[in-house]
């Protein structure tokens, strides 16, 4: 299924480049975020993407500027790829009204309208139905547009899921369901939520095309991403990706993993998808160590830019409190 | 002019919306080829077809949080929820989405949403189907509650309800869709927010809404007859609530009684009563009464469900009791 | 699949002779109920389960009296077959003290907690989750006991489906899941509120066995039943069957049925399951008109009997207006 | 005596329960590997095992439920909803169902069912993550409310609940679980569904309960400081509600104040303010004033959430305004 190790790189190395670039994004965001959270100047909930970032990265690689992204509330990643400028995002953890939202949504509520990213929602599966009307305004006006929805594996219990799955199928509406499969919700392992632990199998029975993917991989990622897109931009209803991965952090920064083992950890970080990438590009010889290091480079001072614009940035003034409750120019 | 059911009136207004305006689409169960569980929508299938009039599956969760996509992505969906009772399965599209989307974004986005739900008990549906939560509705900053109570109201609410930017909840009383009455002047938008007063009295003020107006309008005509009258104060809007009319009503009459058809205690009811507490104290003759349900899931039997409910007699005797002191 | 006129039926005349008797109770009483809806006798919602009886007869007829059943607010014949008294039953229609519910539950509503039938759900779905937890209990405290759980075939876009079906196979707990798909919720035809219309596909997807039976035919639903009760009961896990039937009458007394086509109806009413299987019978030789006028006759001297029962029966006090909603010996 | 937190009170309680009798069990997210999201359950599953101390798949409305069929079979479940937000995806099951079941058998059935829930805001966990739904449950005719504010009540009440018959929520606060003290005597059955006063006042009387009542009480440190003497009336219960001692405190002080976490509008604050309409409106000197959350989703920033929900000083602002007079 995945071609690591077999095939060359099938991406022009600007791709690569632009891929190692985001995903070290991510990694590096997030390691500030964690280091900042012990600062207390992030508070709150912080769910950490790091061992992910391959899924971000490669999905929304390939989506247009015009669609449209539902994350959950594990979703910095995502919205770091989309573009939201990094100290928009800084800032809106830091609670900060410079921040993506002002700093009413923290970590969990990311938005950003001009690039289509609804957030950012904490309520497991919560942000599935709201994709399917995303989608369903598309498929009505007729915008060839996709609807890229990512939720974790335990959403796939939820009733949501199934009205979701289901009401999507059936209207043939272009949404592209993204499970983020990393095998636990926060300490329950898909075996102990899920009867049928395919996931793929759970999605087809709706009648929707689905396919597990190696999600520590970009190259699988982006690929199963760039075919499956095209297929939904094109009409074909809506379809559902299983990205295998793991997160190499705890579930938040109140968990103390007591539910799995750090071999099992270990294990995956291997895996990971940042060197295993670059390891892969550096034996294609198209990437060295030190283009690396230029990048790594430049997304330091991004990061570190972003943490000088958050904590510099101001409050929002407390006689603000009751603003965004109602759209302005309502009637009431 | 001719009189008109709230029904018709209902109906009148989905097929004025979707008539001008092409982003407008009716969403719900039995919505289309059924025609609607209360016939409210029925025939719209015919004239506008399945992607408009969309017949959803039984999932209240799903299609209500769809509602707030399509809503999101530039469409003016009309969710119905066939009755209130089974919207205790999409709250949380309602008040962890609907209601908090544009604050948790940092007012990026508005839900341009519609949602409306039959409600109410009074037809021997027994404890499952008989639900009142308009309080709770009324408790969501970011939701938006109107009720409609005349046919008036009936026919011009939706359009308000749409007009507006953020999710709105219309409940629609079951009881109330075979009233009949001659359609008004349309009210100015910022009217159709704000309480109306349906009858000028000075002994006391009977505050209702939706469902319970027509029960109140009987019992001040009633109680004209033994010399007390009663100003109705019909309140439209539960969110935002006009505290200004309410108090400026119980200031003048020094006396009311508020007719709420949910379960006393926690009843919307009680912020009316508070309200007038904090508004009104030193203006008061009496207590505020409520006239309220019993606190017994609601009994099939008509004589139980009878007296579980708030009947004229009960508002008669509440007013009664707050004019001429005496236990109520 | 069925057996129909191909075996002969694999009953001693006796077991046949009951299950004509319990249907033909079923569709009397129901007969009853309608003409005293029209006398605003009863009032509500009245669901009629008229051209299914033979569902709730075969699958009650092969339960234990300490298995339990859940049902829906289509549930008169389920009540009725499990040997709740015709009587108590008409009395609650009549919302009498001496209903099986005190009147408080009506025609929706119906319960008999000897014959461990819990009702009586008008939440569609909702009764999924309670049986669960029914079988939950049987199998923590090691009982040999089945739940039957009856549901329409709407039920299976909701949320609570998915979730009990989860549940129920991953603890695999002994319920029975009866889905009585009668092709129409309300006015909603299986096809416009399911991507996947093949009810046992989506229920193997949670890997619970499903089997799809004809729901008009009283010999295969009950051996189907026979079947999966004593797979459920012997700790195989839950089971699912999917009874393909059709109501004859409207989906409450307020429904105009504008969605479906009287033809249609005529076709299914031809394959009614009282009449097939009495044909069939006397086709056989085992059984004559004679036979069938002795046991309607006994039928209607029994719902004459409830009828009077329930006519002259005593309201509840409406002092007692606010009895059980908690259970008195409670300490508050 | 040392002292204990709320969360080691109610783990006891937990283990306790579970200890005595072998029906009770606890299902619910979490709950056993991962040791309880607020860590209450830490270590239970190891002592009791994978069948009594049962990890959920995330299907609230599904476990719920599950717990209502449990109760009807024989078992003692504990049903642990992770917090209040999540409560609303199983609102039907508890409403439509656990709440229903015994009246519309005509008193067949009891649902012996425990659902603990964590409740509140602040640790500034946003919008979707903050609720205060404690009015909506206490709304309920059919259940029970529980709001445990004192360790010892943390220690206790849960074996209350168990022993009644009838569906119970046990509403924790999650800033709560931090707070400690001493365990004093377990409440007899009685007791622990009534009020208490937890200070004597002549002046006012605040009335809290579960997250809020530490706040009460150091206002009324406070207030004493500056020579007003506050009664602490500590509710307990939400449902039923002890009307009695409620009224009786507030006919001696002729004053009070309610503290409630809830949006005001709708606030089970307004049912209290009612009830002292309806009972001690003669008595009283000054309106009953409502100290609650501001009317907007819960903000994340820090200075944005202590501003929005009820802190120590609003108490005390609110105090001096009903005895001195002046507005609030
Ligand atoms: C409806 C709901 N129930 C419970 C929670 C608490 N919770 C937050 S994250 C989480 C685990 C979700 O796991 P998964 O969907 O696999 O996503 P992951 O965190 O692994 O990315 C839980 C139980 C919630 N936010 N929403
Ligand atoms: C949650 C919920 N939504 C809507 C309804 C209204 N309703 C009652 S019966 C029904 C149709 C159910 O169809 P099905 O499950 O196929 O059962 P059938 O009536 O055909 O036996 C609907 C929509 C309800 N009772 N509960
Ligand atoms: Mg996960
Ligand atoms: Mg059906």
């Amino acid at each position: 299924m995945t071609l690591r190790g077999i095939h060359p790189v099938p991406f022009p190395i600007e791709e690569s480049r632009e891929l190692v670039h985001q995903m070290l994004r991510i990694r590096r965001f997030e390691e500030a975020c964690a280091e900042w959270y012990g600062l207390q100047k992030i508070r709150g909930f912080l769910h950490l993407y790091i061992g992910e970032e391959a899924v971000a990265t490669g999905v929304i690689h390939e989506l247009a500027p015009d669609d449209a992204i539902v994350a959950t509330y594990r979703e910095h990643g995502h919205a770091l790829v989309r573009g939201v400028p990094a100290k928009a995002l800084m800032a809106e953890m830091f609670g900060r009204s410079t921040g993506c939202s002002r700093g009413r949504g923290g970590s969990m509520h990311l938005f950003d309208a001009e690039r289509r990213f609804y957030g950012g929602n904490a309520i497991v599966a919560g942000g599935l139905p709201v994709a399917v009307g995303l989608g369903l305004a598309d498929r009505m006006l007729a915008r060839p547009r996709v609807t890229a929805c990512f939720f974790g594996e335990g959403a796939v219990a939820e009733g949501a899921f199934h009205e979701a799955m289901n009401l999507a199928a059936l209207w043939q509406l272009p949404v592209l369901f993204c499970c983020e499969n990393n095998g636990y919700a926060m300490g329950t392992a898909l075996a102990r939520s899920q009867s049928q632990t395919d996931l793929c199998a759970r999605a087809a029975s709706y009648g929707m095309p689905a396919r597990a993917v190696d999600g520590m991989d970009i190259v699988a990622v982006t690929l199963a991403a760039r075919e499956a897109a095209a297929q939904v931009r094109n009409g074909a209803g809506p379809a559902f990706l299983e990205f295998q991965t793991y997160r190499f952090r705890a579930h938040s920064m109140f968990d103390p993993e007591l539910y799995r083992e750090r071999a099992e950890v270990e294990l995956w970080r291997e895996r990971g998808p940042l060197h295993t990438f670059t390891d892969r590009l550096k034996a294609e010889k198209v990437f060295s160590e030190a283009d690396f290091q230029r990048i790594d480079a430049e997304v330091a001072d991004e990061i570190r830019a972003a943490l000088e614009f958050a904590d510099t940035s101001p409050l929002e003034p407390v006689e603000d409190l009751l603003r965004d409750v109602h759209t302005p120019q309502a009637s009431a | 002019m001719s009189t008109t059911s709230a029904r018709e009136a209902l109906h009148d207004a989905l097929r004025e919306a979707l008539t001008n305006d092409s982003r407008v689409l009716l969403i719900g169960e039995d919505v289309g080829r059924y025609g609607g569980s209360y016939a409210v929508s029925k025939s719209l299938l015919t004239e506008f077809g399945p992607q408009r009039i969309r017949d959803a599956p039984l999932s209240e969760l799903g299609f209500t949080g769809a509602g707030v996509g399509a809503a999101l992505g530039g469409l003016r969906p009309i969710i119905e929820i066939m009755t209130v009772n089974f919207s205790l399965l999409a709250l949380d599209q309602l008040v962890n989405t609907a209601a908090t989307l544009r604050h948790m974004s940092g007012g990026q986005f508005s839900v341009p949403l519609v949602v409306r739900m039959a409600t109410g008990a009074g037809r021997q549906l027994a404890a499952q189907h008989s639900h009142s939560f308009d309080g709770w509705f009324a408790h969501i900053p970011g939701l938006k509650v109107l009720t409609p109570g005349t046919v008036t109201d009936a026919r011009y609410m939706l359009g308000i309800a749409l007009a507006d930017p953020d999710p709105v909840i219309l409940l629609e009383h079951a009881q109330f869709y075979s009233e009949t009455g001659t359609i008004g002047a349309p009210p100015t938008p910022d009217e159709a927010w704000r309480a109306a007063t349906r009858r000028v009295g000075r002994d006391l003020t009977l505050i209702a809404w939706g469902g319970m107006l027509s029960r109140a309008l009987a019992a001040a005509q009633r109680l004209a007859a033994e010399g007390i009258e009663a100003e109705v104060l019909d309140l439209r809007s539960l969110r935002p609530l006009d505290n200004e009319r309410l108090i400026e009503s119980v200031r003048r009459t020094r006396r009311a009684v508020v007719v709420d058809e949910s379960w006393r205690t926690g009843s919307f009811a009680a912020e009316i009563s508070a309200r007038i507490m904090e508004g009104a104290l030193y203006e008061l003759d009496a207590p505020v009464l409520r006239v309220c349900s019993a606190e017994v899931p609601m009994p099939y039997a008509a004589h139980l469900e009878v007296a579980a409910t708030p009947q004229i007699e009960n508002i008669v005797a509440a007013a009664r009791s707050v004019v001429h002191g005496g236990s109520a």
